[in-house]
């Protein structure tokens, strides 16, 4: 018995990280499988790249949603935000009363003012966030077809140019049908991905803010206590996913180039879903912002897995909704075995070092 | 010791929906002094600290900070003008690591550095001795070890006031020790410390004066050595204190070849307590003795099944019985009131009524509700039998102050009528008044055949309700003392040495 | 470990279970990217239609995807360009954007026909498009009003989900007929997002109850039309070939045939979805023509409906002869 | 007196929804005077009072699992429209099936469906108390997934209900003159009030919301409480697709109910239920649903250009919650202790006082600001 007190018992992983470490491997088994499944598409490098070229936008607005779900949050009007920046700035780039830097203005304005509002009336005015993002939901969807309803294609010159830099790995690529080498290309979006990602991992790791947020998000009250200004750190909370749903829509643009009612839409469903598998609780105050890229890049693998299988199309849905199942399944019972204190016991006996001590 | 006044709160008034919490309240601070905060649950002493440190706003009166009048409007405010507060309900973030919550709201840096923090951290826990690492998520310490952190982030803060709600509720006496040696080295450095407590041994054991709050008002100002220990009480109840020295010591009837009401054995639970024998019989009070941690709560938890029951043997009046859930061990006659009253004990947010009835009503099963005027009949009998204070049947259980929360839980258990009522830690938080009410109803109870299981950390305490002892080591039981040999000297003897 | 080899299990069973194609010599591969068949009846009948004439019966490889999300389909797209399809069929969710995936597809020699909705982008980015001219319908239906009701023609107009190609679409020629004075649109209202029959019925219920004085309802699809008809039973206005109110609807759903052909309802216009057999025929022949194709579409009304056309045209189950859907 | 004041206190939660409500019925009164007449078509009460209430039907049932659902749960079931199109598309089938329909058909048709979103609701149900998965996380598989579901259930198309008894029970029984998914919703909220009456569900689910540690060491089981009210969700959505496809004539397994838990979640937020669980008022939903149908109505009324349709909506319900919110009405507290204090006079200040208390004390849903 005394030869048990020295060990000092190793520090419990934190939530967070475990389920950080969960999303990423499902991911990595789960793309691990479809390249052995799949191989004609997975092998691409291409593929790949793709996740982000094509959906840049849809990892950017996870980001978002991420930061106001660590703080407790929900946002769930991140989608239209994103839909009436694109729109907005096609109309402004169109109508030639504006260039690229007015766009981009444009869009960190607007998704400014519906952070600033969505901050405002539920961190100061303690309305529930579902009831207002909804609204703000249902005022982008608005104001996006007030604006012009009609699909809208970039034509400006300059803008042209812009969507069309790409970045070409040309060690890595393709030979294609018609026995061309294509080599593996990088759009502009995805730096602004990378870039955000790095941004706002960082601030949530190592600024005031982000750990003030996690507070929040554990517990509103103890943070108060703890003498943060909860108001405050919320109200941020909300801002920043507003500006960074801004962002997302100016991402959109460039990678499609057209203003459409239909961009972004479910979008916030997508971001929900994606950080849930990216191990980012609605509860607040657990997850890991590296998470909300590995749970997006999970949920297009799902997408890429069902085209690539050629699901029958009245299944896609279902596949996707029971694939979504599976994961979710899969982090609970990892989760609750381990408040159960016995998650160790899954380890199959052989794995163990040494047995434990009975008795005394 | 004539020193400089540091803090001076003149006619502080506070009223919450229906109840006055503070009136006209003067009280004043002086630098190095350690200040006792003595008052009877719902006096108004929490009340008064969280207006000072900011939690709440004041509806008048003038707080005077080394003399500036100033007001805060939140924790932030008050922190950053080096008023400090440990709070009785451990208020730190269980999602975060031992280290951020000791630093975390307090740098004005736009980052956290967090190797330096985790050093500074470590280096404090180190001088403090508590068993915790910076890096640790603070959710998996135990609950002392949570309001050691507490206090030692409070400490770190370099503060001027230092008020202390509670701070040795949970804590053992060791761990109080070392509390105390910090608190007067705080001392030592000038700042004023506001301590509030019940336990009055600790109060003549450190503080240097005494202010003495009674329904919301002031009672009095006093230097600790010229105030005596009964007159204190007697200062906080509003009445002498007679009968509290003239209680007796219940006997039980002599029961030996009687079958005990209730036989566990083997009985072992999730969270890890040995497996171990127990029995009670009718109209005896037994408790469980032990340091916090020894596995005295686990022990009746798992009696009741609020834990998952892993194995044991269980009978009642001789019958074995199966107890897999709470429900079983309430059909069965068994009522248990938990140790955390705010997690597990009151349903914050409903009314008195509702809080009184859920046990009884949960028995008499889901479709048989009780009526209105049936549950309001329950419940007013048992308000007044308890001496209950609350403004009506419909307030919410949280408004109440914590001693009358607490006897609205007493009066749920009371209400199904249990054989067999396990009550874990009745009087912690509790003042003396209401804490001599308690012991005084366990011994009226056993005496009309109800058999209790009464656990305290304060031993004297048990000493005067429980015929006869478990004492429990490591999550095991080590002893049993009964009769003569049940004293206050072998009940430490025997936690201290394991046994024999 | 365990848990990870049930995902394992679990994916691989996916796999085999969704037809795990490999490529099979001399079929042609074929990738479709579609709107999802919970879209709509209309939807659905397009969608049946690919799968069943581009089979491996018919000597096709093919995959369709199905979502209505743009991305995702431009994703889709992507990924069948990256698996060296022969032809790319493309249904658009949103008719702008595209022009990346185009030229993708140029690039990797893969022909692109676009089906049932068209794209807006240069006509030399894409092979050949085979539409159903919204507009178009929209100028049957207008012209059918323009036709068969006599001045003043007040107008009820409900339409779909605003901005898309449908709505856009089908609205433009009333609206022209309006701005030249031919007749009036007295109350504009939409089916919102999921066309919805409530939404159209509360659209109705508002002008009835404003007192507008309306004799035609002009609802962009069957069922906001089937609301319309609802709110005006219910507040007791006579409709059809015998009323005041004539009711025009859209899509050739059977159902509303049957009402046509009862004279519960005035008109309905088609929108035909079956596009694979000439799409097919294109391929096979090897003779696919460049730029955009309309496909023909009719109007039928009270006068001109016959059992045929309900069998022939119509989409969705048959309620049978003369019974009312209401 | 003190009875009379009880009584008010119990009834201070609705005070919320209800002046929300009679905001709107305002600005409809000012549109035209006419607003609330009622006329008889065909024998058939009918008026804009009807309209709503046939309208806004399938979202006063919905609304009230979703009350019990947030109470319990804390948080939403946003499958519930999915829920409603499957269990709706297994009474189609069966009643399609059945030969000749006769009201026999039909009830027990609605019963199957009823045990449909039974089983649906325990899909949830387990995923939610059983493996702790937040709500709107674990619905959101079925929301992704249910419409197909029902599609194929449909057999790939949308079969049409033409019978004449699902037409009377979607629209009307000949000699009655209230339309049928009216009464049945009345009788939906009889049933739920005598539940509510002879079962302890009330106190079970608050208890469970608030805290459910308490509730289980109190004999309750909280996960069996969770998971029955998703069971119950899983009714009222069978219920509402039954009302709603009648209503239809069509199983649209596409737009059948589509986005309603939108409407659903704001119609509890708008009865002054708190999202995050707890105590909770399913009359407050009830009168939150018919508001939801009201503010639809308005707009159109109102004859907004149907571009900006939404987002005259938002800005209703931002303004509407604006003046819910609990800043709000405790700073207009205040301002109304301060009018009353004045008008009192100095001379009167204690009786102002005397005033203020029992002012705060009548308005217990203020909750004590901490």
């Amino acid at each position: 018995m005394g030869a048990l007190n020295p060990n000092k018992t190793k520090t419990r992983m934190s939530n967070s990280t475990l389920l950080f470490i969960i999303a990423g491997i499902i991911f990595l088994v789960m793309y691990g499988i479809a390249l052995l499944t799949f191989p004609l598409s997975f092998k691409q490098f291409q593929t790949f790249f793709d996740f982000f070229n094509l959906n840049a936008a849809l990892f950017i607005v996870t980001l978002g949603m991420c930061i106001v779900m660590i703080g407790g949050g929900i946002d769930i009007s991140v989608g239209a935000v994103c839909g009436l920046v694109t729109m907005a700035c096609a109309v402004l780039l169109e109508s030639g009363a504006g260039d690229i830097w007015d766009a981009l203005f444009l869009s960190l304005g607007i998704g400014l003012a519906f952070g600033l509002m969505h901050g405002y009336l539920i961190a100061y005015l303690e309305i529930q966030p579902f009831i207002i993002t909804l609204a703000g939901m249902f005022l982008a969807q608005g104001l996006l077809t007030t604006l012009h309803r009609e699909p809208l294609n970039v034509t400006k010159p300059a803008f042209v140019a812009l969507r069309s830099v790409r970045i070409e790995i040309p060690w890595l690529g393709t030979v294609n049908r018609l026995g061309v080498f294509i080599p593996c290309e990088i759009r502009p979006g995805v730096l602004v991905v990378v870039a955000l990602v790095i941004i706002y991992a960082i601030m949530m790791k190592w600024s005031r803010f982000g750990r003030n947020l996690y507070s929040v998000g554990g517990n509103r009250q103890s943070a108060r206590m703890l003498g943060i200004n909860v108001k405050k750190t919320m109200f941020f909370s909300y801002v920043l996913c507003g500006l960074t749903a801004g962002i997302s829509g100016f991402v959109f643009l460039i990678t499609t180039g057209a203003g459409n009612i239909g961009n972004g839409s479910l979008f916030e469903m997508k971001a929900i879903a994606a950080n849930v598998m990216g191990g980012i609780l609605l509860n607040g105050g657990v997850g890991n912002l590296l998470g909300a890229p590995i749970g997006t890049l999970t949920l297009l693998t799902i997408n890429e897995l069902i085209r690539a299988a050629g699901v029958q199309s009245n299944l896609q849905a279902i596949v996707s909704g029971l694939l979504l199942y599976i994961f979710i399944m899969l982090q609970s019972i990892i989760m609750s075995l381990r408040d159960r204190k016995n998650f160790r016991l899954v380890l199959p006996s052989w794995l163990k070092l040494h047995r434990p001590v009975e008795g005394k | 010791m004539p020193s400089e006044i540091i803090l001076k709160m003149e006619g502080i008034c506070k009223s919450f929906p229906g109840v006055r919490a503070l009136h006209n309240v003067d009280f004043v601070l002086r630098k190095g002094e350690i200040h006792a905060l003595m008052g009877e649950n719902g006096a108004g002493k929490s009340t008064l600290t969280k207006i000072l440190n900011g939690v709440y706003e004041k509806d008048a009166g003038l707080i005077i900070l080394e003399g500036k009048p100033v007001h805060f409007k939140s924790p932030q405010e008050a922190q950053n003008m080096g008023v400090g507060t440990v709070f009785q309900e451990i208020a730190l973030c269980p999602n975060l690591t031992v280290a951020e919550n000791m630093f975390i709201g307090r740098s004005r840096n736009a980052f956290v550095n967090w190797r330096q923090m985790n050093e500074k951290a470590a280096e404090m826990l180190g001088s403090l001795g508590i068993p915790a690492s910076p890096t640790q998520e603070l959710a998996s310490c135990s609950i002392a070890v949570q309001q050691m952190i507490a206090i030692a982030r409070a400490i770190d803060m370099d503060c001027k006031i230092l008020i202390l709600d509670e701070p040795t509720s949970s804590l053992d006496e060791d761990e109080v020790q070392k509390l105390f040696a910090l608190m007067r080295e705080l001392k030592a450095r000038g700042v004023g410390i506001i301590f509030i407590t019940h336990f009055i041994d600790q109060v003549y054991e450190i503080s240097d004066r005494i202010t003495v709050l009674r329904n919301g008002e002031l009672i009095g100002e006093y230097e600790t050595p010229e105030l005596p220990q009964i007159e204190l009480v007697s200062k906080m109840m509003g009445k002498a204190l007679s009968d509290v020295s003239a209680m007796k010591k219940h006997e039980p009837p002599k029961s030996d070849d009687r079958v005990p009401v209730f036989e566990a054995k083997g009985l072992s639970s999730a969270v890890g307590v040995r497996p171990f024998d127990f029995s009670i019989h009718k109209g005896e009070v037994n408790g469980f003795a032990g340091l916090l941690g020894s596995g005295r709560s686990e022990s009746v938890r798992a009696i009741f099944a609020a834990d998952k029951v892993t194995g044991g043997e269980v009978k009642i009046n001789g019958k074995r019985v199966k107890i897999k859930a709470p429900l079983n061990a309430m059909k069965l006659g068994i009522g248990y009131l938990p140790e955390d009253r705010k997690s597990e004990g009151v349903i914050d947010e409903l009314s008195v009524r509702d809080n009184i009835i859920l046990a009884l009503q949960v028995m008499k099963g889901f479709f048989k509700p009780l009526s209105r005027k049936q549950a309001e009949e329950f419940a007013n009998q048992y308000i007044k039998l308890l001496e209950i204070k609350t403004p009506s049947l419909d307030t919410p259980v949280k408004s109440l102050s914590g001693g009358n929360q607490q006897k609205v839980i007493l009066a749920r258990w009371l209400l199904t009528n249990p054989m067999y009522l396990i009550l874990d830690e009745p009087t912690r938080g509790i003042d003396v008044g209401t804490k001599v009410e308690i012991q005084k109803l366990v011994l009226k109870l056993a005496q009309d055949g109800m058999s209790l299981t009464f656990i305290s950390s304060e031993i004297d305490e048990m000493l005067r309700v429980c015929s006869r002892m478990i004492v429990m080591k490591d999550r095991e039981i080590v002893g049993e003392l009964s009769g003569a040999d049940l004293t206050e000297q072998n009940v430490m003897q025997m936690i201290a040495q394991g046994g024999k | 470990m365990k848990r990870l080899s049930l995902l394992l299990v679990v994916m691989l069973v996916l796999s085999t279970v969704c037809g795990l194609a490999i490529a099979a010599p001399k079929t042609i591969k074929v990738g479709i990217v579609n709107l999802p068949p919970e879209e709509s009846g209309y939807r659905q009948a397009n969608v049946e239609d690919m799968n069943q004439v581009f089979s491996k019966a018919n000597g096709y490889d093919a995959k369709q995807t199905n979502t209505a999300d743009n991305s995702e389909q431009m994703a889709a797209a992507m990924g069948y360009i990256r698996d060296g399809v022969d032809y790319l069929l493309i249904s658009a969710a949103n008719a702008s954007g595209w022009d990346d995936v185009l030229l993708a597809a140029k690039r990797a020699g893969v022909t692109v026909i676009l089906f049932d909705r068209l794209i807006d982008t240069d006509p030399s980015n894409y092979q050949a498009a085979l539409v159903s001219d919204m507009y178009y319908e929209g100028q049957l239906a207008t012209d059918w009003v323009l036709a068969n009701v006599q001045a003043p023609r007040n107008v009820i107009l409900i339409r779909g989900q605003l901005g898309s190609a449908a709505e856009v679409g089908r609205s433009a020629p009333l609206l022209k007929a309006e701005a030249e004075g031919k007749l009036n649109i007295v109350w504009d209202g939409t089916g919102g997002d999921t066309w919805s029959l409530e939404e159209a019925r509360r659209v109705v219920e508002a002008a009835i109850a404003a007192g507008k004085d309306f004799n035609v309802i002009y609802a962009q699809n069957d069922g906001m039309a089937q609301g319309a008809c609802q709110a005006l039973e219910a507040a007791g206005i006579r409709f059809g070939k015998n009323g005041k109110v004539k009711i025009i609807g859209f899509d050739f759903n059977r159902f509303a045939l049957r009402n046509v052909q009862a004279g519960y309802w005035d008109a309905d216009v088609q929108c035909n979805p079956r596009m694979a057999t000439q799409i097919d025929q294109w391929i096979k022949s090897g003779n696919i023509p460049k730029g955009i194709v309309y496909q023909k579409e009719i109007i039928l009304d009270t006068k001109t409906i016959t059992d045929d056309h309900i069998a022939k045209y119509g989409i969705n189950p048959d309620p049978g002869r003369g019974v009312i859907t209401r | 007196m003190p009875r009379l004041k009880a009584r008010f206190d119990r009834l201070s939660h609705l005070f919320l929804p209800l002046s929300v409500l009679v905001i709107l019925l305002l600005i409809n009164l000012i549109k035209g005077a006419d607003y609330f007449k009622i006329t008889m078509v065909n024998r058939v009460l009918y008026g804009n009072i009807p309209n709503i209430l046939f309208g806004a039907s399938e979202l006063v049932i919905l609304s009230i699992g979703m009350t019990l659902v947030t109470a319990a749960a804390r948080g939403q079931d946003i499958s519930i429209g999915e829920s409603g199109a499957i269990s709706s598309a297994i009474f189609v089938q069966y009643v399609l099936n059945a030969g000749e329909v006769t009201i026999w058909t039909i009830l027990v048709g609605l019963l199957i469906s009823c045990v449909a979103g039974i089983v649906i609701g325990a899909f949830n149900g387990t995923l939610v108390s059983f493996f702790n998965v937040q709500p709107m996380v674990a619905t959101l598989i079925l929301f992704l997934g249910g419409r197909s579901i029902a599609f194929i259930i449909d057999g790939k198309v949308s079969p049409i209900l033409a019978n004449p008894i699902s037409n009377q029970i979607g629209t009307v029984i000949k000699g009655v003159p209230i339309q049928t998914p009216i009464i049945l919703t009345a009788v939906f909220i009889v049933i739920v009030s005598v539940v509510l009456k002879v079962t302890n569900l009330r106190l079970y689910v608050e208890a469970v919301g608030i805290n459910p540690n308490t509730a289980r060491l109190n004999g309750i089981n909280p996960k069996r409480v969770i998971f029955l009210t998703f069971l119950l969700m899983g009714i009222c959505s069978a219920v509402a697709g039954f009302i709603a496809v009648n209503k239809v004539g069509r199983h649209d397994s596409v737009n059948l109910l589509k986005f309603i838990m939108m409407d659903a979640i704001l119609a509890v937020a708008l009865g002054g239920n708190s999202l995050s669980g707890g105590k909770f008022s399913i009359t407050g939903s009830i009168i939150g649903a018919y508001t939801i149908e009201v503010l639809n109505r308005t707009l159109l009324r109102l004859e907004v250009n149907p571009e900006a349709i939404k987002a005259f909506k938002a800005v209703f319900i931002i303004i509407l919650m604006v003046l819910a919110s609990p800043v709000v009405r405790v700073y207009a507290k205040k301002v109304m202790d301060k009018a009353k204090a004045f008008v009192a006079g100095k001379a009167a200040r204690q009786t102002g006082r005397l005033k203020k208390a029992v002012v705060s004390i009548t308005d217990s849903s203020v909750k004590k600001e901490e």
